[in-house]
């Protein structure tokens, strides 16, 4: 992929990248949830949406699998976590609509490693013994140590043909920073990816100033193939540095999700109803004031204090030095 | 239940006891966050806190964490590796404690957390989240110390989903199946606490304040075994109170 | 392991955690290769250790297997580079005193990644059909993928007892800092060890510090056993912002590496001669001059510029904030 | 040999013909290094350069790198996940040429850089360095590119120890044990320049002024054949020697 500038909005993003059919890496875990471009996916009625992820809990699936864009799900955990339940993904698990494949978090997260190192599969310590891999012998088995013979659950690599996924800053070329973890899954199902990632991001840069510290980057270029500048990309979630977590909106929008009769309201008007995210914050702030982002801002002040230098030795110092040499060696 | 504490204090109170100073706590999402916290800026300075986010550090966090991958968890940690590092520590052997939490569990300690119904009947099957970390955590976890509210649906005889290792199907289960982890080793519940017998099973050690054995065993669908010492939880103390409501000071999980 | 100060000196670290017949994750790779320990473990006639690593380049485990320390190696690649050879690790080898187990470097590294994930083997795309796999059967293997049925190789899980690790910074709880690179194999395999990691440093700094950027953590300090405070503890070989690899030095080395009449003058007089890394450091500015060591200054000047803060959020804005609700919810 | 260039120099600009712009190029240690840095600033502004150090970038290196996880790589880099990302992007095939060196080839293109002797007898065996990342290169790369010295004890009709591997026994071997890399597509000596013909055999296409066929055949210990339309190599323009001094003012690599 050329070094070229990837910057694009949500809307040619998704219509250009994401196909009916794909396997999408579904990013975020309980924080940066790519909830502008979920929704975005609504819009554009995609279909037949297989997903891969580890958790998620601010109902953002909920929402993929009652707009009818999924059809299977391989996954650890989701729910809207502030209403304590997935209603939608329920509803459409009992009707037969979703087809869905449980592994533990870290089975999850080892598939996606294994899907990053281009292996077909990875021993996990979990699972084993249980109605995951009762029920999910796709995606799991349990097979004798070649080394030992002992018995280890295997999971089987997972790789999203595209993923998406919210950051803190991305530079135009696609080179995606992150901090407050060195990682949590994004990394593996980016990197893991077949075709590339989608990236909506709170600010977008120069690479210069990325390359100033690229021990941040999370995501490298060659792997990016949009960058949307996208504030509050995450909201109801939270984005580290940014914004806290939206719990009122996540009770709010569980409130839909628990009734399928009222879940259209909310499409409607705070999706389908929405242009764009920018339109989505101005309908927040119309609806519940500015007063409602004001209270997601974070305490600040938590700012790295090393003194750091990524200076490199020139070989070039050498000319003229003669062998070092002694006695011994001139015997 | 005595006036001057809430039912979530004593049970977090109660639950930092079951951590000894200088282990590695793995928490998960929920009450577990506000334990660990608890337990480090009072007896247990020198605990090790994990969380699946990737955060590992050795002070108590300087805000409350609503999530394992909080901000709140990675602000002056001490590692940030992500999961990748916790997860590994889990699975090597290195977690002293595995604290979860569940919707179900069974009297060999296996939990639910993926639904109720049958499964392989979809139309019956009401999901929850699903395993989430709990299942690595217990299946890997030096010991388990589970958080979960009581009713009798909530203990029964068997799992509907068994999303969460407990003792399976009793002792020399796990150990078959070359699991590294030890096992249960405590239930807190909203009602009272447990450990588990020599034949793996559940058995109630202490009824909290305002409770009692019978009480108990009437929200518990199994033949419910009682040690022959069980007694009253010891209630929080004004101290302990006070240093708890200081990490929660709004009542966000205290109520 | 407790929160507690682990600084100590040279001798005390390798006195108190190496013991003899001990697995030990050699750290480094062209870079950031512990001399300084590897000296001191010289000094201390460490006997029939057995060294897992992925490559190292400045005559290192050289030195070690010359001196009679080493029984055992599985790693990837090992010479002096700068001699284009690995002499006595090559007599070692002739003479029988010296196990080799090969695997390719991504071989090796993946082993130690199995290691570090607790996971007792894991596959590996190379190796396959080559004499590699035909002579280290005890760490590779070709089986078929349990999912697809197709060959694939699969390296057994190295895990170490302790690692030896130099590092650009570390606290004095034993959190260890690096930057220039997020990691090469040092972070597996020093997090893999079953009792923990020796770590040299340029710089001891206090935790305060590096709490503030958590994220340039690479090995956290639970997993450290002692903190010994080392400038120049690579050299000759280099340390990222610190110095450049030494290569008149190495060269120097490698003479005496190449000549096994030889070698013990160089033994003598740079490690037995020496009673720790200050008295090795000095007799170099003694016999090759302050003009020597200033040669390997960093070309500096390639600091972080972007603005980052760790800040979290309060949820105790939430206390008496009610619940969001409108017409279609209240109905 | 003209004398406004050296060997090494004609060799680097020649290696570098073989990497196409926007491609993603695995470096290992020592020319490679310094051919990567001459094609970003000529002819492949946007090659992407991987090495097993873990330097993943757009840019030329600010310096000159001496190994493959010289600070020099990752100053101004794009990213610095780590050994573990270019490894992987390596295992997953996204690497479009593989550039390694080597001891010794066979006309296969299989490469040893372990040793020459008979490692099974360990006293006749002298070991080089060993593999090193060559192998998982020659495996998964779409195509390798190799630069190593010739002499008939290098160019050999079997390799002493099969490090690295080229077409093995010949067409269908590689994909018999499901390698995902495409195997050798140029060798760069210090005499000329190899392709492989449809037999997977090394053919010469190139010698380097200076050399002839007849040299380059007598610095081969096997049969070795000869393109149709084999011809004297390009040498490097002035343009060109420019550039490259440019990138090793001191002479550090190029003499």
């Amino acid at each position: 992929m050329a070094v070229s500038d990837k910057r694009m909005t949500l809307k040619e993003a998704v219509s250009k990248f994401i196909n009916d059919g794909d396997t999408v890496y579904y990013g975020g875990f309980q924080i940066h949830v790519p909830m502008a471009l979920t929704h975005e996916i609504i819009r554009q009625k995609k279909k037949n949406l297989h997903i891969i992820n580890a958790s998620t809990d601010v109902g953002g699936l909920d929402l993929l699998v009652a707009a009818g864009c999924v059809s299977e799900m391989h996954l650890a955990w989701a729910m809207n976590w502030y209403v304590k339940a997935p209603y939608a993904i329920r509803r459409a698990f009992q009707s037969g609509e979703l087809q869905r494949f449980d592994l533990s978090n870290f089975g999850a997260t080892s598939a996606l490693i294994a899907g990053f190192l281009g292996i077909p599969f990875i021993p996990v310590r979990g699972n084993i013994g249980t109605d995951i891999l009762k029920y999910n012998q796709h995606d799991a088995k349990v097979i004798d140590d070649p080394f030992t013979g002992a018995k280890i659950t295997v999971v089987r690599a997972w790789r999203a043909d595209v993923a998406i996924i919210h950051a803190q800053r991305v530079d135009t070329l696609g080179n995606v920073v992150t901090w407050g973890t060195r990682g949590v899954t994004d990394e593996f199902g980016t990197m893991g990816t077949k075709r590339g990632v989608i990236v909506t991001a709170e600010e977008v840069v120069e690479p210069e100033l990325v390359r100033s510290d690229p021990d941040r980057t999370l995501v490298p270029y060659f792997k990016t193939l949009a960058v949307v500048h996208c504030p509050w990309g995450a909201h109801p979630s939270a984005c580290r540095g940014y914004y806290g977590l939206d719990i009122r909106f996540c009770q709010y929008q569980g409130k839909y999700e628990r009734n399928k009769d009222l879940l259209p309201h909310f499409m409607n008007e705070w999706i389908y109803g929405c242009e764009d995210h920018a339109a989505y914050i101005n309908k927040y702030i119309q609806k519940f004031g500015q007063e409602g982002l004001d209270r997601l801002k974070p305490v600040l002040g938590f700012k790295p204090k090393m003194d750091i230098d990524y200076g490199y030795h020139d070989p070039g110092v050498w000319k003229g030095v003669p062998q070092y040499t002694d006695e011994h060696i001139k015997a | 239940m005595s006036a001057n504490y809430k039912l979530t204090e004593l049970m977090v109170v109660r639950c930092a006891k079951e951590i000894a100073d200088g282990e590695v706590v793995f928490a998960g999402v929920g009450l577990p966050l506000v334990v660990v916290g608890f337990a480090m800026v009072t007896h247990a300075p020198n605990m090790i806190l994990f969380t699946e986010g990737g955060s590992i550090r050795a002070t108590a966090p300087p805000g409350l964490a609503i999530t394992v991958d909080d901000p709140a968890l990675f602000a002056n940690g001490d590692a940030t590796f992500g999961m990748l590092a916790t997860m590994a520590a889990l699975q090597r052997g290195e977690v002293d404690v595995a604290f979860i939490g569940g919707a179900q569990i069974d009297k060999y300690g296996n939990i639910n957390s993926t639904g109720v119904g049958d499964w392989s009947k979809p139309d019956s099957f009401t999901y929850f989240a699903g395993s989430g970390g709990a299942n690595d955590m217990a299946t890997s976890g030096k010991r388990v110390l589970a958080i979960m509210p009581q009713d009798p649906k909530k203990f029964v005889e068997k799992v509907d989903y068994l999303t969460t290792p407990g003792y399976l199907d009793g002792p020399g289960s796990r150990e078959k199946l070359g699991m590294i982890g030890g096992g249960p080793s405590c239930v807190v519940s909203t009602m009272g606490v447990y450990r588990f017998d020599e034949n793996k099973e559940m058995m109630l050690v202490e009824y909290f304040p305002g409770q009692s054995v019978e009480k108990v065993k009437a929200n518990c669908s199994f033949d419910l075994k009682v040690a022959p010492d069980v007694k009253e939880t010891v209630p929080p103390t004004e101290d302990e109170l006070v240093i708890l409501r200081n990490i929660d000071p709004t009542g966000f999980y205290l109520g």
